[in-house]
């Protein structure tokens, strides 16, 4: 067994097994008909509404896609809200502007886009000049995109993804153009400035949750609900393994040692 | 409340204040500061020491790992930092290598090698007392591979010498075989991928430093994934303070230190922004019939 | 076909990838039963070859970047000489950068020796512009510090003064603040409540935000293994 | 007063990127458009000189390594190396619209080993090492004399509770409304603290980046400094 299992990571393999078993109880239930009464995301609610908006004014939509590759999984989850945001566009018949700064983003989002139009029955409105590479400096990347948005004064800015420095610089030249914004990131050091100067901000795990939420597609809350599962059991875990650890120390019973042992051994990185 | 009538439109009005203004205000008071530039006293903070200390530990002769994982656009926070450690090991013979998951990270070395080691250790010969193996790119994947095989990425230095022949490595074939990893990072790839791919996985310890805007998430992995951390400026400032205290023969420069005077300027006018935008908000809110709250991108 | 073999390919990967955190590491000499160093190989060799691929990501982005500044020149569009301006510059830069041209004879010795005009570009262009724009956010910061960090509500009061405290706790001014407390109220000093927001709330804060994304992460893994993500640019 | 063009010149841009701060302008504009040439030029050769042809090209031609270096030894060859070299020129079919969708093979390729990467490490790093962090001193701290130390452990106390309120702020399924909006409010206001400590941090940041230009203006351009 141990020449071909990595004896030290059994504990990783019982962890991993056990989120996705309760993310398949999830998207099990769902497909059974249990569809999951989901609590409102308010940012992601925005969105749908600053679409309009920019319909009726007769003014763009700007995504940025965070500022990060293809093996970034934030950037990963915005192409999945990409997916559900070009389907508004599409069928609102607002202009869609998304400047990336990987290629290989640029080729994925322009799948994405491409999927998203013919999926509403717009094929005719989708360019592959929806999405345009522009560098992949982190600066020449903002530069330009700041220049994009005091230029075409976009109505809405999402900004969706993992963004470093320049997220102010994009979030501000937004504010000062006008337009709605909404925010989704998983990098918590760029939140209060995204928390700042945007309307409405999806905050790390929310961020991954909104493409699920979008979609209504009853396989992805499902996944939700297995995550909320999970999320419990980690509170429950919490608590419960601190109690234990000092109940442990305090009363120094051997069979209380080895059970604590256990447990830490089971949640050891 | 008594105020005089003026008082309301004027905090109103303040309010209203053109962005423009505050840009000049921040940019005159930073100038006139920098002109004098007053060198703060410091002392290394419970982040800080157990880097020093670790590196005081360490006995001479061995090799570390060092990642300059930043550009020109962080270098005037961490590159401080990166000198003064640089500093530090070249001063206790502890022999550095360095690579670097940024392509402009060879610049960086390039900084290194002409303004801390050229300078301060101009006895130190490349290759023998410390190895420059320079960028890859690959970022989280590019460390993924040096934990298995040093030689999977790099074939030689950056001079094109191979590794066997870089007495500087110390033998070092693998990233485990190195006592210490540390990672000055200016943002992503950096110092948290060399925790998660790097120091986890191998059980190797890691330290770094990073970004003022770094600091507080990595707080989150001090003491044990992370076993200390240079914070921004403030913490190049601490560690050459501490360097400073403990070989005051040397008189390394202190070019954090001089640059603490002007940021404790920037902190208070923002300090002052805070409060009077605030006061004037507050002000607004009280005129103005019922709780409007207005969005923030509304407000200019 | 033109849906299955990509979606193929992910989960492939993705699960093989999986697996090699996993399966035993090959013994220090590289000995193993085969599937031992069958997955070696995959660990080690597939965060190169992305890296290659991420190089050809390069390559199309200049070339979409060709075509598009390329467009609109010739459609004479608004503002299109700046476009002149790009095209050049990148591709003086290309041509400098990989002919190393001003370094050592041919192409031998490194691109950014210290004497090639790659250096130089890096130096003199890239390096002021690159420096000023992050420089520019120490005024966006100080205006959102102005007008956008406002007392609207409970959460925004909270977020304000935990960062008015942090701060005030980093200059001398919260020491000298904080020096006419008496040692029984130490706890109330700048500096100190300084130190405690960031060993405890923020840790729990951030620990929080780790340990949710990391729960994101596992459903959106197995969402995009089990083609059920549009992510993968391949909606059903 | 500097006598080097290069300082000049980046002085020069460092002013007309400035002059964004009043408003766009031709000065601007040209900076920018400057910059992403210069950027994706950069990138460009970076990638090719440091990554494609020492991993790519010498690896399946190990020949080639002598073109940078003409004493170098030859390296053995990897002839494996060749799948991601034809699957990264299969990306580059992208520029041809009718043999576009063959291009997703790469981009699979890339996604694929994103996740399988990403999801292990999290994880470990993320998931299980913060869980083991929060919980492994347990929740009652011995001081050092022997007692305990009060302090710490309600600090500790505060971790644990802040960390359960703030993932209770992250479900979405709903259930019983009233028990779950206290903890869930509470993660929420941590969440906030947290951030505002990371603003407080990134304020010195910028402003370590600002003087840094400034210093080049005023000291090696004007020579005042």
């Amino acid at each position: 067994m141990s020449l071909w299992l990595n004896a030290e990571s059994w504990n990783l393999l019982i962890v991993i097994l056990a989120m996705m078993a309760a993310l398949i109880w999830g998207v099990r239930r769902a497909m059974a008909g249990h569809r999951p009464r989901v609590r409102r995301i308010a940012g992601v609610e925005a969105m749908e509404e600053a679409v309009g908006r920019a319909t009726e004014l007769g003014r763009p939509v700007l995504y940025v896609a965070g500022t990060q590759d293809l093996d970034n999984i934030q950037t990963v989850a915005s192409l999945g809200i990409l997916g559900s945001v070009g389907t508004m566009t599409a069928r609102h018949g607002c202009e869609l502007i998304m400047p990336t700064d990987r290629s290989l983003v640029l080729s994925a989002a322009r799948e994405v886009l491409r999927e998203s139009y013919t999926a509403v029955g717009r094929p005719d409105a989708y360019s592959p000049d929806i999405a345009t590479y522009i560098s992949d400096d982190q600066f020449g990347f903002a530069a330009r995109v700041d220049g994009i948005i005091s230029r075409k004064k976009p109505a809405a800015c999402f900004l969706q993804g993992a963004f470093y420095a320049e997220s102010l610089l994009l979030a501000e030249a937004g504010a000062q153009a006008g337009a709605v914004q909404v925010a989704g990131s998983a990098t918590s050091h760029q939140l209060p400035f995204l928390i700042a100067a945007c309307d409405h901000v999806l905050i790390g795990e929310e961020f991954f949750a909104a493409e699920a939420y979008l979609s209504e597609d009853p396989v992805k809350l499902g996944s939700l609900q297995g995550q909320d599962l999970i999320k419990n059991a980690v509170v429950v875990t919490l608590i419960g393994t601190a109690m234990l650890v000092s109940l442990a120390g305090a009363l120094d019973w051997p069979w209380l040692t080895s059970f604590k042992d256990g447990v830490l051994r089971l949640l050891r990185p | 409340m008594t105020t005089p009538k003026i008082q309301p439109d004027f905090l109103i009005r303040l309010g209203n204040l053109d962005r423009r203004w505050l840009y000049l205000l921040l940019l005159v008071s930073l100038s006139l500061t920098l002109l004098y530039s007053p060198l703060f006293p410091d002392t290394p903070s419970a982040f800080t020491r157990p880097i020093f200390q670790r590196i005081e530990e360490l006995s001479p002769g061995q090799s570390i790992l060092v990642s300059l994982d930043y550009s020109p656009a962080s270098a005037p926070e961490i590159e401080p930092m990166a000198f003064a450690v640089t500093r530090h090991l070249l001063v206790r013979g502890i022999r550095p290598v360095y690579v670097t998951l940024w392509p402009e990270g060879n610049n960086m070395l390039q900084e290194i090698r002409s303004q801390v080691i050229e300078v301060d250790f101009p006895a130190l010969e490349e290759g023998r007392d410390w190895a420059a193996l320079g960028f890859k790119s690959g970022g989280p994947l590019l460390i993924n591979a040096l934990r298995q095989d040093l030689s999977a990425m790099y074939t030689g230095d950056l001079r094109g010498v191979p590794l066997d022949s870089l007495t500087a490595l110390g033998g070092a074939k693998k990233l485990a075989d190195f006592p210490l990893i540390i990672a000055f990072s200016g943002g992503t790839p950096g110092l948290k991928e060399w925790i998660l791919y790097g120091g986890d996985p191998t059980g190797t310890p890691v330290a770094g430093g990073c970004t003022g805007i770094g600091t507080p998430e990595f707080l989150a992995y001090f003491p044990v994934q992370l076993m200390g951390l240079l914070g921004g400026l403030k913490g190049a400032s601490e560690y050459e303070s501490a360097l400073a205290a403990r070989y005051p023969q040397r008189d390394f420069p202190r070019r954090a230190g001089r640059r603490m005077g002007p940021q404790t300027v920037a902190h208070v006018i923002v300090l002052l922004f805070l409060v009077l935008g605030n006061l004037s908000y507050l002000r607004r809110r009280s005129t103005t019939s019922g709780p409007s709250t207005p969005a923030s991108g509304g407000t200019r | 076909m033109k849906r299955l073999v990509p979606r193929v390919i992910t989960s492939a990967v993705g699960i093989l990838l999986i697996l090699t955190a996993f399966i035993a590491r090959p013994d220090e000499a590289g000995e193993g039963p085969w599937l031992v160093r069958a997955f070696a190989y995959i660990d080690r060799n597939f965060s190169v070859w992305f890296s290659i691929l991420a190089v050809f990501a390069f390559i199309l982005g200049g070339a979409s970047l060709l075509k598009s500044h390329l467009s609109k020149i010739m459609q004479r569009r608004p503002d299109w000489p700046y476009s002149v301006v790009t095209l050049v510059s990148f591709l003086a830069v290309l041509v400098i950068g990989l002919f190393k041209l001003g370094g050592p004879p041919g192409l031998q010795g490194e691109v950014t020796d210290a004497s090639a005009w790659f250096m130089v570009v890096f130096e003199a262009l890239y390096e002021p512009l690159m420096s000023t724009l992050y420089a520019m956010l120490a005024f966006f910061v100080a205006s959102a510090a102005y007008r956008a960090f406002r007392l609207r509500s409970l959460e925004a009061t909270v977020l304000l003064f935990a960062a008015f405290v942090v701060m005030l706790g980093r200059t001398p001014l919260g020491t000298w603040l904080s020096d006419f407390l008496p040692k029984s109220l130490n706890f109330l000093r700048i500096d100190t409540m300084s130190m405690w927001i960031m060993r405890v709330p923020n840790v729990a804060g951030h620990r929080a935000v780790f340990i949710g994304i990391a729960v994101g992460v596992a459903a959106l893994t197995l969402r995009v293994l089990l083609g059920r993500s549009s992510a993968e640019g391949d909606q059903a | 007063m500097s006598t080097h063009i290069e300082v000049w010149i980046g002085a020069a841009l460092t002013l007309m990127v400035l002059s964004f701060l009043w408003r766009d302008n031709p000065f601007y504009k040209f900076a920018e458009h400057l910059f992403v040439g210069v950027s994706a030029g950069y990138w460009m050769v970076m990638g090719f000189w440091s990554t494609l042809w020492p991993n790519g090209i010498v690896k399946l031609v190990p020949a080639a390594a002598r073109v940078t270096d003409p004493g170098a030894e030859l390296p053995p060859q990897e002839p494996l190396v060749i799948i991601p070299l034809m699957l990264g020129c299969i990306m580059l079919l992208r520029l041809w619209p009718r043999l576009s969708w063959l291009a997703r093979w790469p981009t699979a390729f890339a996604v694929g080993t994103t996740l399988g990467y990403n999801l292990v490490r999290v994880v470990r790093s993320d998931f299980l090492a913060q869980i083991h962090a929060t919980v492994a001193p347990g929740v009652l701290l011995a001081s050092s004399t022997g007692g305990i130390d009060w302090v710490a452990s309600v600090n500790q106390w505060l971790i644990l509770l802040g960390t359960a309120c703030g993932l209770i702020y992250f479900t979405y399924t709903r259930r019983g409304r009233g028990l779950r909006n206290g903890p869930a409010r509470a993660g929420l206001l941590i969440l906030m603290v947290a951030f505002g400590a990371s603003f407080a941090y990134a304020v010195m940041g910028r402003v370590a980046v600002l003087v840094s230009r400034l210093h080049f203006l005023l000291g090696e351009w004007l020579g005042l400094v």
